[in-house]
């Protein structure tokens, strides 16, 4: 499942760029997220809290984070659902472009395979809950700068 | 077959001891009743819980009544039986034909008509009648109870606004005025026993050539059902000519956000939206008799 | 027309019974004492090398009996003809939904929970899913190492495009030189599920060196020794028993888990059952291909065809062992039975990274059919024809080659149409938006072995044995209708017994609208040989030769012409207290020499505001040589028909990035009661049938045309053409918007 | 967990989520009910609930306690066929079976309490019973015949 995003948020490509190297705070925008602690070598390990109707999981995983000099973002994770046998790999990539020295654009590209029963049948209700999270992770970000 | 075999299935027999089940076991348990979409989703691994918390055994859920000008049906009564009640056919056939229209009698014959506004699934057609008739949730939880428009108890896609202690009691259904005129459209262009691609429900009373009220929402056109305020609005004490309709239906398009499935791309639904939404205001405002 | 008793009636079928009280037994029924479950993880990524698979987790959970991957059974190929396919993916996937591990547990819902906590980790591949991507320069080759493979032939150089055939007839190019016109077209159709209601089930017991099968197998010799050869053990040591299927449309030719199952009764030393849910049926089946057709063809403008060019393309999925042949088929049904001097057809298979394809009920056929019925429209409406007189003009007669050179004795093209023509009032006014299509294909019934055994006791059983398992057709009644036809008994007095494997060295099985065909020339066959047997049992107790003695169509015995005692066979074998045994084995050899039309019409009205189309009436018209059970036969026309409307209007197996999303029957659509319209069948009997009894196929006949017959009525009810399959309501929308 | 299936009082063993259907099936021995899509759209895994019909595969086994259940081993034997097991033997109503038991026991739920219903009424009631093989026609002509034989035409 492939998602693109293009969100202008009022900061200049420093501030975003600096704000993106602390993945925690990042990480605390995006609804369902919890418990982001880092461990060795730029990776960090949490939990992601997902709830559609009756279905209800939670996602403990590690993912590693990487950041170019031009401020492109990547992250790779992965983890699973012990309960329901749903696990999750999930990339995101983020490039950084300025639009005027105040408000600067995200490009964000995210790709997510789930296997197990979820991957399987899980899809569509998956697919509009990936859709309002990211909506909503962009409400976090545009306000986030905006209050800063 | 069954992914988990230790789950319980608990038939309290009051609500304060379905209440009581419900805070012990909190995000470990599921109310239960009739099971047409929890079972397949905990059959599918989708949903898995310890703990089942049934309603069937709870008495005053089920019956249909007739009290102060309203139909009051219980969460617990099943579609077949709002479908076939007499009551219902003498005071809302329309409602009786609504629930007449979901999946199959097999199903009907299960599924609940509290069980199905709880789950939220947004193609199905019950919610789309009871917006238009003004219907009410009566939900009951530890703390007491309050009554909730259905026209706003969906939050998202399969959301709605129930705590988590909540549960829904009883549905209540204003009888309309005898001159309110009624449709509910479902395009199934795939199958007879499909979802629908889109469906439309319209009420309208029309007096002296205006139109006094009106009601159009749709269903299978969003993450929750959709109630289409624009259009009300542009025909509301307005002549109902078909140049008017056909403008008012147009509107609909901005008030639905279709997704993509197996029944057409949300450009395709956007499209039909509209076309069902004009013949259903053709048929409550136009062609008398 | 001869006449007969029972053969051509109405006949109450022998497993009647038994399925409408519930005791028929079906393979998911088969109760064993200690048998467990088992179950199967699958790929849940398009192609990608697989690292590591983590089964610890999965063998400790308590109730687990066994835990098995494709490292267990490394080298053991599976597949029907071209054995490209290992039992459990080795080293990598090549699609969403291939078997990758296995579990036996007590209960089913163990089995499952251990699934889950199998841990694959892949590391992800290029992968392609449509038959161009596959060809494309750059497409990553999906089996580098196909020349390998038991069954195939090595290619020049690797590619996805494993088997190529192009057959040419006349000069394509000096054809298309004489043409006035040469009108081009691509259709393409979707993949179909067969959607039988009774999902692919096994059951395997392992007794001392034997090997017990219960499964749902049409083919249940050919099964057995696909099992043979991918265990590596003798066939003899296997048997697979005798059972009811629950449906097959071609798709229970494959017995999806059937060695996954071995290996688990092998791992855990227990009987196992295998029931496939339907989720699993649709991700990881054996459905209809998916194909894309390209057809050019040279028309002069007097409605003369002079060249025709097939190329004929079918998305495979990632394997080609659930294919009988390797391949498929029914290119030649895009070259169609019209008079065209000049033609080339070509077909490529294609691997793809996405679920393999079986068979389907003709192979190929609706697939061609649609294409090339929708173009002969396409082209009689480019010359201002009407479609019905364009294929009047055009279709080959007696005598005469079809555009794939072959010919057929008799044929009743032209006539078969006309009926059906008159009984659809093809010619008559219609409304606003209402349209008439049709559409005519033809199959001649195939070949290949059978055998049967009657046994006559004296206390008046009478009992026909039979390797086919029934699979919902009729065959077994077939048999029995003639077995009393010959022996001149009542129907409901034949008892049948179906065989498991080994009660014959080989069987043919079902297929290719060969059941009546075959059954009917070893029904007779068997019933002239047990009738010889009771001759030589009168001859005997006669203390006379044998050749003195006849055997009326009465049932009587007569020597030299004249009745004698005891006067009925039945009475015989009581005064001797013998039995009387006849046995047949039948080899028929390719196709029938005779082949059946099926003219459809299709009356649809189209809402131009929504696109949607409704189908008002069908009318199928059958030249059918001899019917041997008109309710049976009545059967297969409405089946087969609806199953063609699934296909033209609701069906598609969806694969989305490789991925299968239509995993249940709620969003994969087969029709239902509420959705089938009024139907006329005109038949159109003969005695240029084959065999004895002079038959045609059936099966086959009445679902080829219906997709073509309705797109040509969408056309011509609003002058929107619709080349892709199904024709949904959005389909004629938008091309209805595209044409302004 | 006890359960009253075809008149008789049946001891399952079975857990909370266990489905009717595979109760039924492979604890009772009662094979005749099938499973096919399992998630309620076929209608091949219908038994009737107190005279009502539905999916037993989507039903939970606890969730029939107490019900008076009725699978197609209750409809008729051998020696005493129902009228509509008659008339799905003599039209055609069946070809490989396998949905045939579920069709019974929906055709039954019709015809109890709509004895003499149209075409129509059948088909639009027997929506939900898939079946791959005979395209409903003579499954539809097998119910209108039973009901008529019940009413004497026949």
């Amino acid at each position: 499942m492939k998602f693109e995003h293009t969100i202008t948020v009022d900061a200049s490509i420093e501030a975003v760029r600096t704000f993106f190297q602390d993945v925690p705070a990042v990480a605390a925008l995006v609804p369902g997220i919890e418990d982001t602690t880092p461990v060795d070598g730029g990776a960090y390990e949490g939990k992601l809290r997902i709830r559609v109707g009756p279905l209800a999981f939670t996602i403990a995983g590690r993912a590693t984070v990487e950041q170019d000099a031009d401020g492109t973002w990547r992250m790779r994770g992965e983890g699973k659902d012990g309960r329901i046998g749903a696990g999750v790999s999930a990339s995101l990539e983020a490039q950084l472009r300025e639009v005027t020295p105040q408000t600067t654009e995200v490009q964000a590209v995210a790709d997510l395979q789930f296997s197990g029963r979820l991957g399987e049948l899980g899809q569509p209700l998956i697919k509009r809950k990936a859709d309002s999270m990211l909506e909503e992770f962009t409400e976090n970000l545009q306000e986030h700068f905006r209050s800063a | 077959m069954s992914p988990e075999t230790t789950v319980t299935f608990h038939t309290p027999s009051t609500l304060d001891e379905a209440f009581a089940l419900l805070k012990e076991h909190g995000d470990d348990a599921r109310v239960i009743a009739g099971g047409t979409a929890l079972v397949v989703m905990m059959k599918q691994s989708l949903v898995v819980v310890d703990h089942l918390v049934s309603l069937a055994s709870i008495p005053g859920l089920v019956g249909i009544d007739v009290r102060e000008g309203a139909v009051h049906i219980g969460a617990l009564t099943r579609h077949r039986d709002v479908e076939t009640s007499p009551i219902v056919r003498e005071h809302l056939p329309f409602l009786s034909d609504v629930y007449g229209r979901v999946a199959t009698v097999r199903i009907r014959n299960s599924a609940t008509v509290g069980g199905g506004l709880a789950h939220a699934d947004p193609s199905q057609d019950p919610p789309a009648a009871l917006m238009v008739l003004d219907a009410r949730v009566r939900l009951v939880s530890p703390r007491g109870e309050r009554e909730v428009a259905v026209a706003e108890m969906f939050r998202d896609y399969y959301e709605t606004v129930l705590r988590s202690d909540e549960l829904i009691a009883e549905v209540i259904v204003p009888i309309p005025s005898a001159t309110a005129r009624t449709a509910y459209l479902k395009f199934l262009p795939r199958n007879e026993d499909d979802y629908a691609t889109v469906a439309v429900a319209a009420l309208a009373e029309v007096a002296n050539g205006t139109v006094q009220k009106l009601r159009v929402t749709l269903i299978a056109a969003g993450p929750t059902p959709v109630r289409a305020e624009a259009v009300e609005a542009a025909l509301e004490g307005q002549s109902p000519t078909a140049e008017a309709i056909r403008a008012a239906a147009d509107l609909v398009a901005d008030a639905v956000d279709p997704m993509d499935d197996f029944r057409g791309a949300p450009d395709y639904k956007r499209d039909m939206a509209v076309v069902f939404t004009r013949r259903a205001l053709e048929r409550v405002l136009l062609a008398q008799g | 027309m001869t006449a007969y008793q029972t053969v051509g009636t109405a006949t109450a079928r022998v497993d009647g019974v038994d399925k409408t009280t519930g005791r028929a037994e079906y393979a998911a029924d088969h109760a064993l004492p200690g048998i467990i479950w088992g179950k199967v993880l699958h790929s849940s990524r398009p192609h990608a090398r697989i690292v590591r698979i983590d089964t610890t987790e999965a063998t400790a959970l308590p109730g687990v009996r066994a835990v098995i991957t494709g490292d267990d059974i490394r080298g053991n190929l599976y597949g029907r003809a071209i054995k490209d396919m290992p039992v459990l993916a080795v080293d990598v996937v090549r699609y969403v939904g291939e078997r990758i591990a296995a579990v036996a547990a007590d209960d089913e819902a163990t089995a499952q929970r251990a699934l889950d906590l199998i841990e694959v980790e892949y590391e992800d591949l290029p992968a392609v899913f449509d038959i161009e991507e596959a060809l494309g320069a750059d497409a990553p080759i999906i089996h580098p190492a196909y020349g390998t493979y038991p069954g195939s032939k090595p290619l020049d150089a690797p590619s996805n495009g494993y088997h190529r055939t192009v057959q040419n007839r006349g000069d394509l190019d000096a054809g298309f030189a004489e043409a006035d016109e040469i009108i081009e077209h691509i259709y393409t159709t979707q993949r179909q599920h067969q959607a039988y209601l009774e999902p692919h089930t096994t059951v395997v017991a392992i007794e001392g060196g034997h090997t017990n099968v219960w499964t749902n197998s049409k083919v249940p010799y050919a099964t057995r020794d696909g099992l043979a050869f991918t265990i590596g053990i003798p066939a003899d040591t296997i048997t697979v028993h005798a059972l009811y299927i629950g449906g097959d449309f071609g798709g229970k030719g494959t017995p999806l888990n059937m060695p996954i199952c071995y290996y688990l009764a092998r791992e855990s030393g227990r009987p196992v059952r295998m029931v496939s849910d339907y989720i699993e049926e649709f991700l990881a089946g054996n459905p209809r291909h998916a194909t894309l057709i390209k057809l050019r063809t040279g028309v002069k403008r007097d409605g003369t065809m002079t060249a025709h060019h097939v190329q004929f393309f079918v998305n495979c999925g990632a394997y080609a062992g659930y294919k009988p042949a390797g391949v498929i088929g029914g290119a030649n049904h895009a070259a169609g039975p019209y008079r065209i001097p000049n033609t080339r057809v070509e077909a490529t298979q294609v691997y793809t990274n996405t679920v393999p394809g079986g068979h389907m009920r003709t192979p190929g056929g609706p697939q061609t059919v649609f294409a090339l019925e929708s173009h002969i429209d396409e082209i009689a409406r480019a010359l201002g024809r009407d479609p019905y007189d364009f294929r009047m003009q055009n279709l080959a007669e007696d005598g005469e080659q079809n555009a794939a050179g072959e010919t057929f004795a008799r044929v009743r093209a032209k006539e078969t149409l006309q009926a059906g023509a008159e009984a659809a009032g093809y010619a008559q006014p219609k409304g606003l938006h209402i349209g008439r299509g049709m559409a005519l294909g033809d199959h001649a019934a195939g070949g290949g072995h059978g055998s049967a055994t009657v046994t006559l006791t004296p206390d008046g059983g009478i009992t026909v044995g039979t390797p086919i398992f029934e699979q919902g057709t009729g065959t077994h009644t077939t048999l029995l209708q003639i077995v009393a036809e010959e022996l001149a008994v009542d129907p409901e007095r034949v008892h049948l017994d179906s065989w498991d494997t080994g009660a014959v060295d080989t069987d043919s099985g079902i297929g290719g609208s060969r059941g009546t065909r075959v059954a009917s020339t070893v029904g007779h066959e068997v019933a002239q040989e047990t009738r010889r047997a009771l001759l030589r049992i009168a001859a005997e107790a006669a203390n006379r030769h044998v050749d003195e003695f006849t055997f009326g169509n009465d049932g009587v015995i007569r020597h030299n012409s004249n009745i004698v005692a005891p006067r009925s066979w039945g009475d015989l074998l009581v005064a001797t207290g013998q039995t009387a045994v006849g046995h047949a084995e039948a080899d028929i050899e390719g196709r029938a020499s005779a082949t059946g039309f099926a003219a459809q019409f299709a009356e649809v009205s189209v809402d131009p505001e929504t696109g949607e189309v409704k189908l008002l009436q069908f009318t199928s018209a059958h030249d059918v040589g001899m019917v041997l059970n008109p309710v049976g036969h009545q059967g297969q026309v409405n089946g087969g028909i609806v199953q063609g409307i699934g296909f033209a209007m609701m069906e598609e197996l969806r694969v989305e990035d490789g991925r299968v999303t239509t995993l249940s029957f709620g969003d994969y659509k087969i029709p239902s009661a509420g959705d089938i319209p009024p139907l006329k069948t005109v038949l159109l009997p003969s005695d240029d049938g084959v065999g004895p009894y002079v038959v045609k196929g059936i099966g086959e006949n009445s679902n080829t045309p219906v997709a073509a017959a309705i797109a040509n009525a969408v056309a011509d009810a609003i002058g929107a053409r619709v080349r892709n399959l199904p024709i949904t309501s959005e389909r004629v929308y938008r091309t209805l918007k595209s044409q302004g | 967990m006890q359960l009253n299936v075809n008149g008789r009082t049946l001891e399952a063993e079975a857990t909370g989520l266990a489905t009717l259907v595979d109760v039924l099936r492979y604890e009772l021995d009662l094979t005749g009910t099938k499973e096919a899509c399992g998630v309620g759209v076929c209608g091949a895994c219908t038994v009737l609930l107190d005279g009502r019909m539905v999916a037993s595969c989507i039903t939970l086994a606890a969730q029939a306690q107490g019900a008076q259940i009725q699978t197609i081993e209750g409809l008729g034997d051998r020696e005493l066929l129902d009228p509509l097991q008659e008339s799905f033997i003599t039209d055609g109503g069946f070809q490989c079976g396998i949905c045939t038991p579920g069709q019974l026991m929906a055709a039954k739920a019709l015809l109890e309490h709509n004895p003499q219903p149209t075409e129509d009424e059948i088909k639009h009631w027997m929506m939900g019973n898939l079946c791959r093989c005979t395209g409903y026609y003579q499954i539809i002509e097998s119910v209108a015949n039973a009901a008529n034989a019940a009413r004497g035409d026949r």
